[in-house]
């Protein structure tokens, strides 16, 4: 047992800390968490990795990931955070990606992997619908084979940032008289095709991040078929696993730590910096500790995933005290930024940051971001079924 | 001791109730802070018309011979609806203030104040204050038999809708010392006085404020201009109280939202009410909306008695009121599930406002520090 | 509303603080969270009570009771915290007493009350079983009817101090083909019938607070059924109700409270007292504050009482709050006095306070005393039971 | 980076493992806790005999040549058979100190504790010095060569046992310096020194240890004895990760016997297993569990870095592993309901012991606080 990084491990880090230096997009630092981007700033980042070959650090190299261990993919993210960096999204990179080159056909890897590396391609996630939630298999959007099209009908919601996608994966009942979880395919759907209409949702935060996507009569040709017909549920199940996978957020959220000493340090109470203040500086202390225990429990899941387990139940360990310490961050900015955290930034004219003028710079956003976080107890599976999860797979109860 | 409310305001509460069910729906509450006024003086002047902004005060002052206790009831009626208009700032706060004036500031604001004419608006914190109401900035010089105020407020709730300030500044002594704080009347129209309006999160309007030199006269201060802090804490903690009330107001209906969408919600065929983890879950929302109810009574109760159990009382019931909103609130949204996120649901503005709730008039910490640094007087006290 | 007393509730609290003042016995102050005291030293106080006719306060003035109202046992409870006094023991009290007089034959009036009221009949409870715990309806002891007797055969648990019991009251199955919460049977019991064998148990603490009480072949006569045969249950419901309501302990709770502020302000962190310690007192604040909104709690509740209403669903909040409260205030003191709370005081010869000279003498049993109360959010319904109940009585789910 | 054991480590985890599951069974354990001596010496030799008590050390001492994972390792198999043995006061804390003394002090004490033929506890708590490693009233006076040391020290765990013992005082500042701390080793024989034993609630031993003018040679003083603090603090953290070890192994055991109980214990028919609510408590329990030992991973492969880096790193464990005993044993007792609160079941003792370990080498509060001071200092340094 030890902590100590190869002699490669360091020049590595080394060398993707100089990349990110003089590549990083400078107008993008310290905008990971702002959801109300342009199509183009989301991408940048995406699109300059493409180019380098490091957009799809967890693919094997073959199909043009970075084939990079865990402990690089580690180093990797860690070095991104310091910029706050703004990651490719996960839609394609870290879901349809992985499906297609685990199940597609060739012509499907040929066709879209190169999109999805790139960052040309947007891909949509068109798992949940209206009051289904975390119960996936309850889903009712059928696809109906029509000679050499599916005819797709029905309605998806929480589609996120559809709004700009190119293409989606839906799963769509292609079996009626099937149980719940069978009878289900997983169909890649170009979303230019007629009869898809997305319809923003606003959230509470006032964003327009995620969206209703509406389908009548969509026809797709067979071919979009992702494996088997009626064997969805797997893929869908795979893809669930690997989202789980990243959401420990550990370096993103070690760096909202900085963030957040940045703002106690400026922050005054009874004229002494805040960060001075036991309280609140406890509470730091608190939830670096808390984060600090979820980057071991990580590193050790890693590990044991690199001796050749592939993502198993423990992601719901990942996925639950990840978004906890997320959701704790941001309540803590929120906290610190005392009563400036009331004024509403996007209400009020342009979106740019403190345009507005109201408060320091960092509060901006503080009461909003607090707010949208709440998704991440939510999406991806509650955190209530994670701990079924862990009920059923690692209790046995 | 004695827990039932007084006819009179009982028939405040199911009068407003009604009210608020027939003119502020969850949907025409949206528009109006949607809109350009982000409030309706006509609404405002429909709560003057039912008494609601003469509840709390004495018949010689003009009022219905209510006190805090009508406070209470309105608040917590605006806490279910969700009302933005400024109660708090204009009647307990505005109100709290001009009754302790003299003769002449009553007849010239209490009056219409009561009427619905003059809305008041509290400009108390700064920038660098926090929630220090001795952190100030802003002064008040002395000019003739007048003042001159210079400064600059920060969040001032209610501000684009009111027509005259209550503004704390210092008279004397340095940043922070307990000494030296007037308060005083400034219209809002008044040369020097420049305004940033802007929404907030939870649906309301606020300004920041500056004063530039501003000339107010020597009948524009409240009590004693070189000792006002006495009297603004004591405004605060009736404020405290009042906001409790609104607090409580809107969790007992995130908290009923909650077990009603739990009900008809089904996930794996069975309505999500039946797990029993969400239901322990909305057990506890229940039991921390009761404790505030509790809180509130007390704090509310507590108002009149000497400065250092009011002051605990007030502080205690923020401290409990802020965590249980809290709780509240992100486990409302939680059960809520995605529908939660949306703004088109209601539970999501209970949430916000709950939130904010807590940051009004100093939050958990502050109040928490507050409590145990008067116990710890009270115990030296008691030692001697 | 007002929390005004009137003058004559002033008054009558002037008169019970001067008869506790006058009358409490001296060696026992202070004594209220130990378990391991003699029968003598649990009576004591409630046969003084008895005398002066103040021992049920909750009992209705005809069958001997104060006819107090709720503001004025609000009074008494405060008063009697005041010295910690060693309070009269439930079973009879607060369980039978109110069962016998509800629902019990005027013979069992005239017979069993005035026993419970001079404290000279110790009671013991016979609910609970061997592996039903909360789940008090699927009991198994067994009482047949043979004559003019009932013969009761089966096993008790948790018979709190049934080593110095006189009478206990038993719920057995008299219909053995009933549906589980029927065919219950509500009867009294002497504990020195031929049969009976109590057998202690030993608790984490060291205590011996709780029996196993075996029944074999209990010859009991059909006079001391109470109420119907088979309706036994209704009565149990309606005990438990009652139990739940003095289980709040306020007043305790606050001595505790000062209790712990004394300790506080003996105990030194690096030289100053540990009460002046931020972080110390600000948990002691929470406490206090969190035992405010309990007290005012009750206070709502005792008034709705008051008009009208029966102890009701509420009365498990009061529950549930007030255990946390308890457990909460032995954690902090435990806490409170650092390296002392390890020795082990019952572990040592003899049984008095600190007479084994290990710390101070308030140390002695704090780690005892946290352990002990964690049978709180166990017994008289666990608190998950608890929660149960609010979840349908209140929530209506 | 990598978290495997080597072949060494497995093979003394497994055998210690056989061992206490042969000869350390629960009902075995509290014959041995309620007899005349507490602990068995003959098991103490069956440990020297398996090479645990040489597992921590290089060769040139006499050791195994691992280091603290190999600790890690004894103290987390302890922990899940709630071994009362001292290894922790003489192997880790005794052997830690002495490994940095002279080859003298090597040869005449290292050597007998590695061969179990003496055994060490350490004397540094105060009755008024709660967690303070600094705060001494003890005090060692030069006396010619030697020194003469008069004091009283608390709660010394493993003191009955022990033929000598690890001795904090103060030689020179005053109480509380940083400065003028110096350690010893006193024979428990030697003149002057007086004990009185006690057992402890979670079944060990300790003794109450007064020193009256006990003299002692030069060659007592381990290290510098003007200024030993930072050793004394470098051992404790290693005492620390080691305690976390044995934290981990009770609260992986209490957290699997619960899982096993709630699978048998049937309520309303039911095993309370199925029921959601325990059933999400218990997956709580099992990720407290898990980050416990990840924390203890780290804690223990930080024990070489730089001083800040290990003291954070120690306390950061602390406070996470004294935070999860807490819930993991209140929990544990809940879901074993009144079963949970007898003695004869082994839940309770695995409660009693997390509940020590929590107040042993500072608790939550201290640690909390030690880990906040030294991140102030931190950016202290990195600002400037």
């Amino acid at each position: 047992m030890n902590l100590d990084f190869t002699p490669e491990e360091n020049a590595f880090r080394e060398e993707v800390r100089a990349f990110i230096r003089d590549n990083y997009p400078k107008e993008l630092m310290n905008m990971g968490t702002r959801e109300d981007l342009s199509r183009e700033q989301f991408l940048a980042w995406h699109k300059i990795l493409g180019k380098k070959g490091w957009s799809a650090v967890a693919w094997p190299k073959k199909y043009g990931g970075t084939g990079w261990t865990s402990t690089q993919r580690y180093i990797w993210s860690e070095e991104n955070a310091r910029v706050d960096a703004l990651m490719p999204l996960p839609f394609g990179v870290s879901m349809v990606g992985p499906v297609i080159y685990t199940f597609g056909s060739e012509e499907q890897k040929a066709k879209h992997l190169p999109g999805i590396l790139s960052g040309d391609v947007w891909w949509a996630q068109g798992y949940s619908e209206p009051g289904a939630g975390s119960d996936l298999a309850s889903l009712k959007t059928t696809a109906v084979r029509d000679g050499d099209h599916y005819v797709i009908n029905g309605q998806k919601t929480w589609t996120t940032l559809a709004q700009h996608a190119d293409w989606g994966f839906f799963l769509c009942r292609t079996d009626p008289s099937a149980k719940s979880q069978e009878g289900i395919s997983f169909i890649l759907v170009n979303m230019k095709t007629p009869g898809i209409e997305v319809r923003p949702i606003k959230l509470i935060d006032g964003t327009h991040e995620v969206n209703e996507t509406w389908l009548t009569d969509v026809r797709v040709p067979v071919e979009n078929l992702v494996g088997k017909e009626n064997e969805g549920w797997t893929y869908a199940k795979f893809l669930l696993a690997h989202e789980r996978s990243g959401i420990a957020g550990v370096a993103r959220s070690k760096r909202g730590i900085e963030r957040l000493r940045d703002i106690a340090s400026s922050e005054t109470i009874d004229g002494t910096p805040l960060i001075l203040n036991g309280d609140f500086s406890r509470k730091i202390s608190q939830l670096e500790i808390d984060l600090t225990a979820l980057e071991f429990t990580e590193l050790r899941t890693l590990a044991s995933e690199a001796a050749g387990k592939g993502p198993g139940p423990e992601s719901s360990i990942l996925k639950i005290k990840g978004t906890e310490i997320q959701q704790r961050l941001t309540e803590l900015t929120l906290e610190a930024v005392g009563n400036y955290g009331a004024p509403y930034a996007r209400g009020m004219d342009g979106h740019g940051v403190n345009d507005f003028g109201v408060g320091p710079e960092y509060s901006n956003f503080a009461a909003d971001t607090y707010f949208n976080m709440r998704k991440t107890s939510i999406y991806g599976g509650s955190n209530e079924i994670q701990r079924n999860i862990i009920t059923k797979m690692i209790l046995g109860l | 001791m004695d827990f039932n409310f007084t006819e009179e305001q009982t028939m405040i509460r199911d009068s407003l109730a009604r009210l608020i069910k027939d003119q502020y729906d969850f949907d025409t509450r949206r528009k109006v802070v949607a809109s350009k006024e982000g409030w309706r003086p006509k609404m405002w002047a429909q709560f003057a018309e039912l008494g609601l902004l003469a509840a709390p005060f004495s018949e010689e002052d003009g009022g219905l011979g209510g006190g805090p206790i009508d406070a209470m009831v309105v608040m917590e009626e605006f806490g279910k609806g969700l009302v933005v208009e400024p109660f708090l700032q204009s009647v307990v706060v505005g109100g709290g203030f001009l009754k302790r004036g003299t003769e002449g500031q009553k007849a010239e604001h209490l009056a219409p104040m009561i009427a619905g004419e003059r809305v008041f608006a509290f400009a108390y914190a700064e920038p660098k204050g926090r929630y220090n109401l001795a952190d100030l900035e802003t002064t008040a010089k002395k000019d003739g038999a007048g003042w001159k105020i210079s400064g600059h407020k920060a969040v001032v709730v209610g501000a684009p809708w009111a027509s005259h300030l209550i503004v704390t500044a210092r008279t004397a002594g340095g940043r922070r010392d307990t000494k030296g704080i007037g308060v005083f009347i400034v219209a809002k129209d008044a040369k020097g006085v420049t305004t940033r309006d802007y929404p907030t999160v939870d649906g309301r309007r606020a300004s920041e404020v500056h004063f530039d030199n501003v000339s107010v006269g020597a009948d524009a201060a409240i009590g004693d201009a070189a000792n006002g802090l006495p009297l603004i804490e004591r405004v605060t903690d009736e404020a405290i109280a009042a906001l409790c009330a609104e607090a409580c107001g809107a969790m007992k209906v995130a908290q009923t939202m909650t077990v009603e969408y739990s009900r008809q919600r089904k996930q794996f065929g069975t309505p999500i009410g039946k797990f029993q983890v969400l239901q322990h879950k909305m057990v506890d929302m229940f039991m921390e909306a009761e404790q505030s109810v509790s809180m509130t009574y007390m704090a509310t109760l507590k108002l009149d008695e000497d400065d250092v159990t009011r002051k605990k009382a007030a502080s205690a019931a923020k401290v409990r009121i802020g965590q249980a909103g809290r709780f509240v609130g992100q486990n409302a949204i939680q059960i809520h599930g995605g529908m939660g996120m949306t703004d088109e649901l209601a539970i999501g503005h209970y949430f916000k406002r709950l939130t904010i709730i807590d940051s009004e008039f100093g939050n958990v910490d502050h109040h928490l520090k507050r409590y145990t640094d008067l116990s710890a007087a009270d115990m030296a006290v008691a030692a001697e």
